[in-house]
């Protein structure tokens, strides 16, 4: 396309060090404490955790629409394909490094988003392939006609028969309004795609034809993938690499055989033995003790050290390093400090 | 397992604790409380100031259309009355007729709203008829039809106010019962056995507070409102008891070179209504639970 | 029939029917569902949203007013008993709710909630009411210090474990669980998990387990009925049902669960067709248009639940008695 | 809408059936002789009970009859069909300039929410919900006829005569149309379908102004149909305050001299005309959300 392709730049997304404040007047609301993450082409990455680690606000950040009061991160970078979406000036603060007009033409066309609640994420008064072509009009320059051609495709494509472009969401079920929010991520043939638990909403079964879909999608396209979930099966299903959060932090990330066969994180740990094992119906479950700590007051040392069965002196005070196990896999531990072989625990 | 320990169990925190916090915040909410506490302290306080026969009613021809001095701070009437004096029993007048007109409303309307919503049915679609029927004539306009039927006094004047805004009451308590009454721990007091006359009371209404409170307020601005409205024109509270409708509809030939005589009771009632309105804003805003992120 | 009189039925489920009135004809919420239920044991019911399944349990408890059909507890029909008797049978069945959020009044402290049941159902006195709220707060994990919280000062877990406690009150012998865990994150749900099933132990109470997460239900219950737009479709023991599901819908939503484990490569089956409405529907199988095997006669008849093998109950025409 | 419009009749008629007063005295003065007041309470349809009365009287508006004014002795729609243009040219007018005023102003207050013109609104819009119609106008009279001299300040049939009374008479819902599109503007801007808007690279304005205008236009609507009754209400007051021989003036002076039947005719004009704005409301509804028209077409095909 231009001359950066003979950069050998097989990177999607570089987020380095980003931080997230919530100020308010009463509290800070710290909702991400500098996370790094980056994504490869065509490669889609999980992100797991809990309600409240940080996940949703991660991902706006990338799109520039992180909510009031914070409406942009505090520190840190964001690249995204060679093209810088926040850089740090010389005071050390996070600044936009693009206009807002660049920040909307870069949203829809480059990172498109679908969102956890199909049941609002459409506006009820335009039909859905309207709301499908504004996607295409607005990035492509095309004449209306053209654009609800592309959007009857789009239903077509995600398995909606193209003659209901003319209906208004209030006529779809929860399944068919997610279908059509994914229709309208995907009509500009984005290079990234964020979900943000895009089948939390769903049954089951729609749920399982969701996300065949979106895999098929992904693979014919070759999108690359922000998958944000708190459903590890769902990892299991979609993802190449995973990072988990937890209080802001990513404190385990890996390929899916590190952390599903390696796990180390303590916490990590806790949310498989959380869950009900579907073939061993006896196996007892190991819960993690006690609760998320209040992000407008995180504990000093390490996020999860209160509710860790392994936490040591230096976890109360130190909030530890990033320390890299192997060359895919990497975790915020000081159980790993000094290279120990912990992997029994 | 340390029986020696101190319990400390935190004192309850009531949820009217934490509205009155967040409504303390609220600037222009707490000015308008001060405001109509000292608009009361002064109708309270009156009678040792002035001499209501004297003072508000009786005429003065030799001191008429005064213009403000130290003597009469706002200046007398065409009548040669204190205008102070009338303002502030004008107030008693007032607040009189649009409380106890609300109440009235309050008390009719919220019942058929309150069985309407609870109980649904044959009985809810008769009640919301006749209340669409209510809200078809405008408020003031009925107001004048009841006036003009009966006597000029408190009591009919208070009843007037209240049957016109009767539906409103309804229509508010009715939908937010229905929106208390599915929601679960109304089951769940069901599922624990609670008889139909304590979930009512303890569970439904309880909760059904809040928009009524909201409502309450704002319906006292409104009454006044109209009340001013209908003793301008004649039909509300009669000269020579002072109220500030009839005390701008007096002014009227004489604001000429008078200003002051619309001046005084006008921005008295501004000043009311926008108070009651504006607690009832901050009300809202303090039971609102989605202002706690 | 030797085997049916050693087993100690405490809840046996009749025909039981809820149809609702809505614009266009009525709703068959809950259309003749019939189970039987052991003391001590927990019957898990799943199902996808709209299937009937909150709907059958409130129904057993008359919490919503049945169409017809019979719920005998310990052997009394409750579906007849009068208003007030029902009131009082209400300390015996307990519920728990799937929103911790809207199941606790607003405006009662923990200790007020948890003492309601007590005065209702007459513990007089004071100091006796206190001392059982501080004991049940205490089995279900809640400090101490919280007694005079407000529901919005606590999270979903703990506002869960109230819920929890309420129910457990009057020490019942039998308690629907709807989505009990549903709304809560995965670690506060293992919690609870775990504590409903500690209770289970001790107190040796009944549940009925209602959830659309099979693996919740899986590892939760004795007994697993999956329902379908109002009816049962299966039933059995929970190692059978997982092991072989019979139908069709109930292997299609097996193979739909997402496992955590990335060396189980299974088949999924995936539906296609539309749901069929559950207002005024037609007699026939009501998964026929999303069944690849449905055949003509799925089309017009209605399957009945039979007994295909010892305790695994199926109602699909495909299946016939072993 | 008939059958509340006939409800209204009755109870309007009924509340003023208890009106005292013997109108027969008034109509003939003192000396008349029995026998007269007699005739004249026959003719009158007086002495029937007063279900037939109401009967006869709903009978009669069918063919455009109100009655017979005690006051003129001749048809009540006479006086009142001169009346009714310029209340109509009046509030229609007003409720126009409020709302062509008040959703802009909502809007800006809500897009620059928090900003100094978003307080100057919201004062605005709270002293218009407080201040009293009449006390409203009489200050613009003092300012604008008496103090500056550039509008008239009573009714002489000119364009300028309008302005005042206009601005008067929609001044409340002008103020509450603001405070309503403002809140609802707020909510729906923060709605999730704004954000996924955004996300799909709308810009803030069109996200403003296309997605979000018009689904928080909706309530803008009730508030304004719910306050129409007010507004006409209003226009007794009004009518008075700027000598408009408009209905309000008409019912006022009705009332002052006991002339029933034309406060009554009065009264079922305004309520007819409060029903037919409802109606038009209604359809207004429908013409912007689509999940309403649904129900509409649903209902519509039984």
């Amino acid at each position: 396309m231009s001359n950066d392709m003979n950069k050998t730049n097989d990177v999607m997304l570089d987020i380095k060090n980003l931080v997230v404040e919530f100020k308010t007047e009463d509290e800070t609301v710290q909702a991400i404490n500098g996370i790094d993450l980056k994504i490869n082409k065509g490669k889609t990455h999980g992100l797991v955790g809990e309600t409240g680690a940080g996940k949703t606000t991660t991902a706006l950040s990338i799109l520039n629409l992180v909510p009031f009061p914070a409406e942009k991160p505090t520190a840190g970078t964001i690249e995204l394909d060679g093209v810088h979406l926040y850089k740090t000036n010389e005071k050390g603060e996070c600044v936009p490094a693009l206009t807002e007009k660049d920040y909307q033409s870069i949203r829809g066309e480059k990172v498109a988003m679908i969102f956890q609640d199909p049941m609002t994420a459409l506006n009820p008064i335009f039909t859905v392939g309207d709301q499908i072509a504004e996607s295409v009009r607005l990035h492509q320059n095309v004449d209306q006609a053209k654009a609800m051609e592309r959007a009857r495709e789009m239903l077509e494509l995600v398995g909606i028969p193209a003659k209901r472009a003319d209906d208004y969401p209030h006529q779809f079920s929860g399944g068919m309004k997610q279908r059509v929010v994914i229709a309208m991520a995907l009509a500009c043939n984005p290079s990234l795609l964020i979900a943000d638990e895009p089948t939390t909403a769903l049954d089951v079964t729609i749920q399982a034809q969701v996300l065949e879909m979106m895999r098929g999608l992904r693979d014919k396209f070759g999108t690359s993938v922000l998958m944000i979930t708190h459903d590890l099966g769902i990892i299991a299903e979609m993802c190449d690499e995973v990072s988990v959060m937890y209080a802001g932090r990513i404190v385990e990330y890996g390929n899916l055989e590190d952390i599903f066969d390696n796990t180390r994180h303590p916490y990590t740990q806790g949310l498989f033995n959380s869950l009900p094992n579907i073939e061993d119906r006896k196996a007892e479950l190991k819960p993690i003790r006690g609760l998320m700590p209040n992000p407008a007051d995180l504990p000093k040392g390490c996020a999860f050290c209160p509710r860790c069965d392994y936490a040591m002196e230096i976890c109360k005070t130190v909030r530890p390093e990033r320390k890299w196990l192997s060359e895919t896999h990497c975790v915020e531990c000081h159980l790993y400090d000094d290279g120990k072989d912990v992997s029994k625990l | 397992m340390n029986a020696a320990n101190t319990r400390k169990i935190p004192k309850k925190k009531s949820q009217a604790y934490e509205i009155w916090r967040r409504f303390k915040k609220n600037k222009t909410a707490m000015a308008a409380l001060i405001v109509l506490s000292l608009i009361i302290l002064s109708t309270l306080c009156a009678d040792f100031i002035w001499d209501y026969q004297k003072d508000a009613c009786s005429i003065n021809i030799k001191n008429r259309l005064q213009h403000p001095s130290w003597e009469h701070p706002l200046g007398t009437d065409e009548l040669g009355r204190d205008m102070l004096c009338r303002l502030v029993y004008g107030a008693r007048a007032s607040l009189t007729v649009g409380i106890l007109g609300t109440s009235f409303a309050l008390l009719v309307g919220g019942t058929l709203g309150a069985i309407g919503g609870y109980y649904g049915g044959k009985l809810d679609n008769l009640i919301m008829r006749c209340t669409d029927v209510l809200l078809a004539i405008p408020g003031l306009l009925l107001c004048i039809a009841i006036m003009s039927a009966f006597k000029s006094n408190v009591f009919y004047i208070s009843l007037s106010l209240g049957i016109s805004y009767i539906s409103k009451f309804t229509r508010i308590v009715r939908s937010s019962i229905l929106s208390v009454r599915d929601q679960e721990y109304v089951e769940a007091a069901r599922a624990i056995g609670a008889s139909d006359f304590s979930i009512i009371t303890k569970h439904v209404l309880m909760n059904c507070m809040a928009p009524i409170f909201v409502q309450y307020a704002l319906a006292i601005g409104s009454r006044i409102l109209s009340v001013s409205t209908l003793s301008y024109i004649g039909m509300g509270i009669q000269a020579p008891t002072p109220d500030w409708g009839n005390m701008l509809s007096g002014a009227r030939a004489f604001i000429r070179g008078n200003t002051y005589l619309v001046m005084g009771p006008g921005v008295a009632l501004l000043l009311t209504i926008s108070s009651f309105n504006l607690i009832g804003d901050g009300l809202r805003d303090a039971m609102d639970p989605r202002l706690k992120k | 029939m030797a085997n049916e009189t050693k087993r100690d039925i405490l809840l046996d489920v009749q025909h039981l029917k809820k149809y609702f009135n809505v614009a266009g004809g009525q709703l068959h919420a809950v259309d003749d569902v019939s189970f039987t239920l052991e003391r001590g044991k927990t019957l898990g019911i799943v199902g996808e949203s709209g299937c009937g399944k909150s709907t059958t349990g409130r129904a057993i408890l008359r919490l919503i007013e049945p169409t017809s059909g019979s719920v005998y507890f310990e052997g009394q029909d409750i579906s007849k008993l009068s208003k007030e008797e029902m009131r009082k049978l209400r300390k015996e069945i307990q519920i728990i709710f799937q929103d911790p959020f809207s199941s606790l009044n607003p405006r009662q402290t923990v200790s007020q909630t948890i003492e309601e049941p007590l005065k209702i159902h007459g513990m007089k006195n004071k100091a006796e009411r206190q001392a059982r709220v501080r004991e049940l707060m205490e089995t279900v994990g809640l400090a101490e210090r919280l007694a005079n919280a407000y529901p919005h000062e606590l999270d979903g877990g703990r506002r869960q474990r109230i819920g929890i406690a309420r129910a457990l009150a009057m020490n019942p012998k039998f308690i629907v669980c709807d989505e009990p865990v549903s709304a809560l994150d995965v670690s506060i749900q293992a919690q609870i998990l775990n504590l409903m099933k500690d209770i289970q132990r001790k107190h040796g109470i009944t549940y009925i387990f209602i959830t659309h997460d099979l693996s919740v239900v899986n590892h939760f219950s004795d007994d697993i009925a999956v329902m379908y737009l109002g009816r049962m479709v299966e039933k059995a023991p929970a190692e059978a049902l997982f092991e072989e599901p019979l139908h069709p819908y109930t292997k299609a939503l097996l193979s739909a669960i997402p496992v955590p484990n990335i060396h189980s490569k299974k088949e999924r089956i995936l539906l296609k067709g539309e749901v069929t409405s559950p207002i005024n529907p037609p007699k026939a199988c009501r998964f026929a248009s999303r069944c690849e095997y449905a055949t003509d006669k799925c089309r017009c008849e209605e399957p009945e639940l039979i007994e295909v093998k010892p305790d695994h109950f199926v109602a699909c025409h495909l299946l016939k008695k072993e | 809408m008939i059958p509340v419009v006939i409800a209204v009749i009755f109870l309007v008629y009924g509340i003023m059936h208890m009106t005292p007063g013997d109108p027969v005295a008034v109509m003939l003065g003192a000396d008349a002789t029995p026998e007269l007041i007699q005739e004249t309470r026959e003719a009158l349809g007086i002495t029937d009970p007063f279900l037939v009365q109401f009967a006869n009287y709903v009978k009669n508006l069918f063919t455009g009859h109100f009655g017979t004014s005690w006051y003129t002795g001749r048809d009540v729609s006479e006086r009142l069909f001169a009346a009714i243009p310029y209340t109509i040219k009046l509030s229609l007018l007003a409720m126009l300039v409020a709302l062509v005023l008040s959703i802009p102003m909502g809007v800006l207050a809500a897009v620059k929410h928090n900003s100094l013109g978003d307080y100057t609104i919201s004062i605005f819009a709270m002293i218009g919900v407080s201040a009293p119609t009449f006390w409203v106008g009489t200050m613009l009279m003092l300012l604008c006829s008496l103090g500056w001299g550039i509008l008239p300040s009573a009714y002489d049939g000119t364009w300028k005569s309008y302005v005042l009374p206009t601005i008067t008479q929609g001044f409340n819902m002008l103020a509450s149309v603001t405070r309503t599109q403002r809140s609802s503007m707020l909510e729906v801007l923060s709605a999730d379908y704004i954000r996924t808007a955004r996300a799909k690279g709308v810009s803030n304005f069109s996200a403003t102004y296309k997605h979000a205008l018009r689904n928080a236009i909706i309530p803008s609507i009730t508030v304004a149909g719910l306050n129409f009754g007010t507004l006409i209400g209003g226009a007794v007051a009004i009518e008075t305050v700027f000598a408009i021989p408009g209905v309000g003036r008409l019912m006022i002076d009705s009332i002052k001299l006991h002339d029933t039947p034309t406060v009554i005719g009065c009264m079922v004009f305004v309520s007819v005309m409060v029903s037919v704005i409802n109606l038009l409301v209604d359809l207004l509804y429908a013409l912007i959300d689509p999940r309403i028209k649904a129900q509409y077409l649903k209902g519509g095909k039984k």
